[in-house]
């Protein structure tokens, strides 16, 4: 592999991050799957990088699943995205930072849309004034939130406790990266690094001390798209999407994945479970699969936080295995106490996958 | 007394091979087919018998057929089989009024000159000892060519010989030395006895000159004991197993036995009957035209007689029967190459479920079949179209949207059952339809219709057909003067023996013209579907010399009727190539041109097609 | 074992690296024209059996040679072997003997 | 020697440059020939063989400085042009270095840049060690040394690549390039003869074999070299963990999607115009083809002719062309710009005479 080439294409996809006072919108599905998450976020920009981000309660989904589903039209979409536009208006800020690729996605087509079609623009600005009475201005600065991370990943490691260095051998851990399909396959020019080559999770992995895996099959879907999984029958097409990327990284021993699509995250977690249920197969050395962090997780445990707080214990796969590379002090007891000490019940254990 | 230890090598071979052919024969008579016994026994004491003994009397003895190849050839084979053979006749016949008595030690009179070396007195023993010579002078002469020849084949009339394996030249050589060691030997015990002939007595006298003949004799009449017994041994090892097992062939075959679709004891004997004499060679295109003279039958027998059968040498003939016309023996050497073809590995029937199976079809006394390959020549399923149109006969195109295949192709190339499924999908269509007649364009259908769908209709060819209704007059066609040629589609012409019908059609509105090698020895096109693995080369380098043969009489139309003939020539012949049916539409479209333009022409007028 | 409502599916990916050439390399190996093919489909236009089924000589050679011949013998059983493909070919493919060396293969490689 | 005073300027000491510079010396005119490298040649330098017959490329160039036995034209290297100024019925054309010429016509024969295959980045030229371009391929088989992949192994599995940056409206060319279809197959064979043993596959759209003998190479390719040639274009590469290069593509004559395996692939690269022909014509008022090349008059009946009077074209500045194409259309350009040069002495002389009258 040559990084000489990838820098080139690399500096082709620059995109603009702004660096501070960011109107924050969060994810539907995530705060369910890693609710740590997003939390994690929030702290490390708010606390240790004493950013000013903003959110604001009132703020809804972006419709993208109904969407991407078909079952909700366009102009019902750019309303509510509008909207989302008019809160971020009237909260006095200019630059929106959506945590879910789904709706960056959908908000750089929406935005795209009206630079090609402004009368589009006009009747949606007209159909939100009928149904809300607002008003909004187009943010400056669209980007995702993982950008945001890639922007200060070198802030970060100089507030880092630990690095993505395997604490045995000392060697760096192989990070497999996965980027969402709508972060920049739709728009290339919209995604830190274009599409071929993202660099957005890239330049988090190895700022942090970790090595990327360039494996085969790197560009390849997790599998959500939305129909596929949305439709129990359609799911077969979800699970073998993501089996083929875990034959395809399997001999590259990746000590962990990380995703900056709460969708991705998701699946390639739990279809591990799902294979193995399956087909009695994991596609690591012992048996307890890969673990999938979320980039802000990933960020978390860099920065030291402890990996209960930030929500590891919501994750199929077990990660204590990583922490243990990692060389990160856990208590096994804690990991399902909730936050007001109680234990929270732990889940039942799978036949195969071991936990 | 009579017996000196030389005899033995002699007596020996001839014990051997008398117990090796026992055993062959009972084999093969035991692997005969059931039904073949039943006619042997039916035949045996009938003329046919009679007919046999003459046919091995003419073919195994005076090699008539081979005459007809080459006369010098024939004469070959003729002084080496006849000569022998009245060597041991007149042999005996010699020691009988010799010994007054008919049993004598069986070598005897092999070495009669040897144990009676005393001159004789009688003018008939006499005579008999000049015939002896005679004879004997006979059989060297073929020895003398059939050596030369093997060195210079041209002489014998041949291009290419057979190239043998070591058995067979060992066995060669011990023929060849069997009769000048005789001429030695007998010339030998004349040096010092005086009993030879015109011949033997004159060598004899010369060798005395200056050879102590007394004791050479002994060393020469051991080593023609020598020779005697290795080719007798070597027999049944050889090609020379031919000239018993030819004799057999002979008589069964003139009981009524063949090889039909099953190798059986008999197709073993056709088989072993094979004298390996090269005709064949010569004969086939792929060596004359394809110039790949490793694949003949000669060649596919030997092989297979040895047990070393490669697909390509059963594969890759072209199953024109042009060989069959030629051989010899007769043996029915397309058909042995077929029965090769069949192999289990190839038989897959449970393909044509998707074949239509008890479909409606419409009631006609009439049905056409135009076949699979007429599809890519369709300007003669139209002219039969137009000609049922103009003879006002009601019919049914049968596979006017596109054929199921008949089932031939499939069989020539070893897949029987398969190529019965496809038989039993037509087969039962045409019975279906009710029809009295089947009409093909395809000589390929036709020969299939014929052999193996057991109709109780008539089964025509379009060129029988196209005839007929001339003949019932509901085709009016007019001289037009044009100068034809006609080209034997193979299985038509050797396949069907449909020889004379297309010529009389043709001959009737057209100046048809003759060429050296038609009927049945007419060239193939090279489309054959018989030859699976010819290279393309192989069959341009056929069809462009068929096509070349068939212009040298230059023609102005070359006809023939089958579209794979059609086809094969047209693609390398100047002159334009019609089938059968083309021409009958022309001269009647000519002629109804001419009908409204009557008035302009004058009586007597030919028209031009 | 639980129903899962869904299974995992095998993709319609030819995997050239995990397939079977041994039939391919048999059929080049006694019948070399096998290779020259440029896929313009004529045989298939024209084979009689493609008329009444679903046969298609031109993507069955193609499969073979991409080493997919999974239920390549009930295929190629559908063939007539009637030769009217050998007759369009363009470039002069011995289709027959390869249909007759496929079968050849089917035995000698495998049982299939 | 010259025994015409008219002067004509030739930008470009390609094939094209050299071969009408011949032919206008030949011609007994005063030929100035610039060539911005150090050496005239062009791309035939690099090139090792050409199609179909494999003629060493060494065969044309010598053709090419053999064509100067009689007035041969002043040639100048590290001659970097940047524009050409119509002035009072003549042509001044002006060098990077500040030098100027003036010319009664120019021919512009500044030739073809290869596509650059960066851009096709789903197959990772310059990023994966054993993606190349044709040209990369040519200079190697150039050398003469065996064929071997960056880690010094020879290649068992070679891809080709048709149509890189060619009839691709995302690489922003929707013309063919011509000419690499056949350099595919040629450079196929060229493997094949030195790795008899290597599988080599070509992934195509359409193989467009217009020349004489390129059908006939194309089977050749098949029948005797073995070639196998998959049409479909292929997606993207990937690398393997080993270095070898995963493809995918459909083979779209069976309908599936296929995933490959290669130690070695060859970017057939397409051309595209010189970013220096772009400035000379616009510097020139030329017009330009929907590809950015140089524009002819007329496509059928005057294709070396241009909108300005006395500014010529030829060779691949004006459209994608094999050498053998490139020297034809030298030739026809300067029978053009003679018959020209002709008619606009004597329209001058009869001014002259017309003045003189007055």
């Amino acid at each position: 592999m040559e990084t000489e080439g990838k820098k080139r294409v690399w500096e082709e996809y620059q995109k603009e991050i702004a660096d501070d006072h960011y109107f924050y919108v969060r994810s539907c599905i995530r705060q369910t799957f890693f609710p740590g998450s997003e939390t994690t976020f929030l702290k490390i920009l708010q606390n240790d990088l004493k950013k000013d981000v903003f959110e604001d309660a009132r703020h809804t989904t972006c419709t993208g699943i109904g969407y991407h589903t078909d079952i909700v039209p366009l102009e019902t979409t750019m309303t509510v995205i509008a909207r989302h536009f008019a809160l971020m208006t009237e909260a006095g800020y200019v630059n929106i930072i959506p945590s879910c690729v789904t709706s960056f996605g959908l908000y750089t087509e929406v935005l795209d849309t009206w630079r090609h079609f402004p009368e589009i623009e006009a009747k949606i600005r007209e159909y939100l004034w009928k149904a809300t009475k607002r008003e909004f201005k187009v943010p400056e600065n669209l980007v995702h939130t993982s950008d945001i991370i890639y922007k200060f990943r070198n802030r970060i490691k100089d507030l880092s406790k630990v690095s993505l260095i395997n604490k045995k051998t000392g060697l760096p851990l192989n990070v497999v990266e996965h980027i969402g399909c709508h972060y920049s396959k739709m728009f290339p020019q919209s995604g830190v690094g274009g599409a071929e080559f993202p660099a957005v999770l890239t330049g988090m992995i190895e700022a942090w001390g970790g090595t990327v895996i360039d494996y085969p099959e790197r560009r390849h879907c997790c599998g959500f798209g939305f129909r596929q999984y949305l439709v129990k029958a359609n799911r077969g097409y979800s699970v073998s999407n993501s089996k083929k990327k875990f034959e395809s990284m399997q001999p590259y021993q990746p000590d962990f994945m990380v995703a900056n699509c709460p969708g991705c995250s998701m699946f390639l977690d739990r279809w591990q479970y799902t294979i193995a249920e399956m087909e009695g197969i994991t596609y690591d050395s012992n048996g307890t699969g890969i673990p999938v962090l979320t980039y802000e997780e990933m960020a978390g445990l860099v920065m030291g936080y402890s990996p209960w707080d930030i929500g590891l214990q919501m994750h199929q796969v077990s990660v204590e295995p990583l922490l243990d590379k990692l060389g990160i002090e856990y208590k096994k007891e804690d990991k399902y106490l909730g936050s007001n000490g109680q234990n929270i019940g732990e889940p039942q254990k799978p036949m195969f996958l071991i936990v | 007394m009579h017996f000196n230890l030389f005899v033995v090598p002699f007596t020996a071979g001839m014990l051997i091979l008398a117990i090796l052919l026992a055993v062959r024969y009972i084999k093969w008579l035991s692997d005969l087919e059931a039904g073949n016994r039943n006619e042997i026994g039916g035949n045996l004491f009938t003329i046919k018998t009679l007919y046999a003994i003459r046919e091995v009397f003419m073919e195994s003895l005076l090699h008539r057929k081979v005459f007809k190849t080459n006369p010098l050839l024939g004469y070959m084979h003729m002084s080496l089989a006849f000569g022998w053979f009245l060597l041991i006749v007149v042999g005996k016949l010699e020691t009988f009024f010799y010994t007054g008595k008919f049993a004598n030690k069986f070598y005897y009179p092999v070495f009669f000159r040897f144990f009676e070396p005393t001159p004789h007195k009688s003018s008939l023993l006499l005579a008999f000892n000049a015939l002896m010579d005679f004879v004997l002078l006979v059989v060297l002469s073929g020895i003398v060519i059939a050596i030369l020849r093997r060195f210079r084949p041209r002489i014998a009339g041949m291009k290419k010989i057979t190239k043998h394996s070591p058995g067979d030249r060992l066995a060669l050589i011990a023929l060849w030395l069997i009769f000048p060691l005789r001429l030695l030997s007998e010339s030998a015990t004349a040096g010092y006895s005086g009993n030879g002939s015109f011949m033997t007595q004159s060598v004899g006298n010369f060798m005395a000159l200056f050879l102590p003949v007394h004791q050479l004799a002994i060393v020469f009449w051991w080593m023609y004991s020598i020779s005697l017994g290795l080719f007798m041994v070597s027999i049944p090892f050889s090609r020379y197993m031919h000239i018993p097992t030819e004799i057999l062939l002979i008589f069964l075959r003139n009981w009524g036995i063949k090889t039909k679709d099953h190798f059986s004891g008999f197709s073993e004997i056709e088989i072993q009957s094979c004298s390996r004499c090269g005709i064949c060679i010569d004969t086939c295109q792929m060596n004359s035209q394809g110039k790949n003279s490793t694949t003949q039958m000669v060649y596919f027998l030997r092989d297979y007689r040895y047990n070393q059968l490669r697909p390509d040498l059963t594969d890759n003939c072209l199953l024109c029967g042009r060989c069959n016309e030629a051989c010899p023996v007769g043996i029915d050497l397309t058909q042995h190459r077929l029965l090769q073809r069949k192999k289990k590995e190839f038989e897959i029937p449970s393909g044509f479920k998707y074949l239509p199976v008890n479909q409606p079809v419409e009631k006609k006394d009439v049905i056409y079949f135009a076949g699979c390959m007429s599809h890519l020549s369709p300007v003669i399923s139209r002219s039969m179209e137009k000609i049922f149109k103009t003879a006002k006969i009601s019919y049914l195109f049968l596979d006017k949207n596109g054929s199921v295949c008949c089932g031939r192709p499939l069989k020539i190339s070893g897949q029987f059952e398969a190529a019965q499924k496809l038989v039993a999908s037509n087969r039962q269509q045409i019975i279906a339809s009710g029809a009295k007649i089947l009409v093909t364009s395809c000589p390929i259908c036709y020969k299939s219709f014929k052999e193996d769908y057991h109709l109780n209709i008539r089964v025509l060819h379009h060129s029988e057909y196209l005839l007929e209704l001339m003949l019932q007059k509901k085709l009016a066609l007019h001289p037009s003067g044009k100068k034809v040629v006609y080209h034997d589609p193979c299985e038509l012409g050797r396949g069907s023996d449909i020889y004379i019908q297309p010529r009389m059609l043709l001959s009737h509105f057209m100046e048809l013209v003759t060429i050296d090698q038609e009927k049945e020895n007419a060239l193939c096109c090279g489309g054959s579907l018989g030859n699976l693995s010819i290279n393309p080369e192989e069959r341009n380098a056929i069809q462009m010399a068929t096509a070349g043969y068939l212009n040298s009489v230059d023609p102005e139309i070359i006809a023939t009727s089958c579209p794979m003939c059609k086809k094969s020539i047209a693609q390398f012949s100047a002159t334009p190539v019609k089938d059968i049916a083309e021409l009958v539409v022309a001269n009647l479209e000519a002629l109804s041109e001419s009908q409204k333009s009557l008035k302009h022409h004058k009586v007597g007028q030919t028209i031009e097609i | 074992m639980k129903d899962w409502g869904y299974s995992i599916l095998k993709g319609r990916q030819i995997d050239f690296e995990n397939n079977d050439f041994s039939i391919a390399e048999y059929i080049t190996k006694h019948e070399p024209s096998f290779r020259w093919c440029i896929g313009c489909g004529s045989c298939t236009a024209t084979c009689s059996a493609a008329r009444l089924t679903d046969f298609n000589p031109r993507k069955l050679k193609l499969l073979i040679q991409r080493g997919e011949i999974k239920g390549l013998a009930d295929e190629i059983a559908k063939c007539m072997l009637c030769g009217k493909c050998q007759l369009v070919c363009p470039r002069g493919i011995n289709t027959r003997n390869v249909i007759q060396n496929i079968k050849r293969a089917l035995n000698t490689c495998h049982a299939l | 020697m010259a025994i015409n005073s008219q002067h004509i300027v030739i930008i470009g000491g390609g094939p094209a440059g050299l071969e009408a510079a011949s032919c206008l010396g030949t011609a007994g005119y005063r030929v100035t020939v610039l060539e911005k490298e150090k050496q005239t040649g062009g791309k035939l330098l690099i090139w090792d063989k050409l199609f179909p017959e494999f003629r060493n490329s060494d065969k044309v160039l010598n053709h090419l400085s053999n064509g100067f036995k009689t007035n041969p034209p002043q040639i100048l290297t590290n001659a970097e042009v940047v524009s050409v100024i119509p002035e009072n019925g003549q042509h001044r054309i002006n060098l990077s270095d500040g030098q100027a010429f003036q010319a009664d016509t120019v021919l512009i024969t500044t030739g073809f840049k290869l596509y650059n295959a960066e851009k096709k980045e789903e197959y990772g030229y310059q990023i994966y060690e054993n993606v190349i371009t044709s040209f990369d391929l040519e200079k190697q088989l150039k050398t003469g040394n065996p064929i071997r992949i960056e880690a010094g192994l020879t290649p068992r599995r070679i891809a080709f690549i048709h149509c890189v940056g060619s009839r691709d409206i995302k690489s922003g060319n929707i013309y063919c390039s011509r000419t690499c279809c056949i350099t595919g197959v040629k450079q196929a064979i060229e493997i094949k003869r030195r790795l008899p043993d290597a599988e080599v596959f070509n992934f195509y759209m359409d193989l467009r074999m217009f020349g004489q003998n390129f059908e006939e190479l194309y089977i050749e390719a098949q029948q005797k070299w073995g070639v196998t040639f998959i049409r479909g274009r292929v997606s993207e590469i990937a690398e393997n963990k080993d270095n070898s290069l995963q493809l995918k593509a459909e083979d779209t004559l069976s309908g599936r999607p296929i995933k490959m395996s290669f130690d070695l692939v060859v970017l057939l690269a397409g051309m595209v115009p010189e970013p220096r022909t772009v400035e000379i014509g616009k510097s020139a008022a030329l017009e330009f083809t929907s590809g950015n090349f140089l524009a002819g008059l007329d496509s059928h009946i005057s294709q070396n002719e241009t909108n300005t009077p006395g500014i010529f074209i030829a060779g691949t500045c004006r459209e994608p062309l094999s050498v053998a194409e490139t020297l034809t259309d030298a030739r026809a350009a300067t029978v053009k710009m003679i018959s020209w040069l002709r008619e606009n002495e004597t329209s001058h002389k009869k001014s002259l005479i017309k003045r003189d009258n007055d």
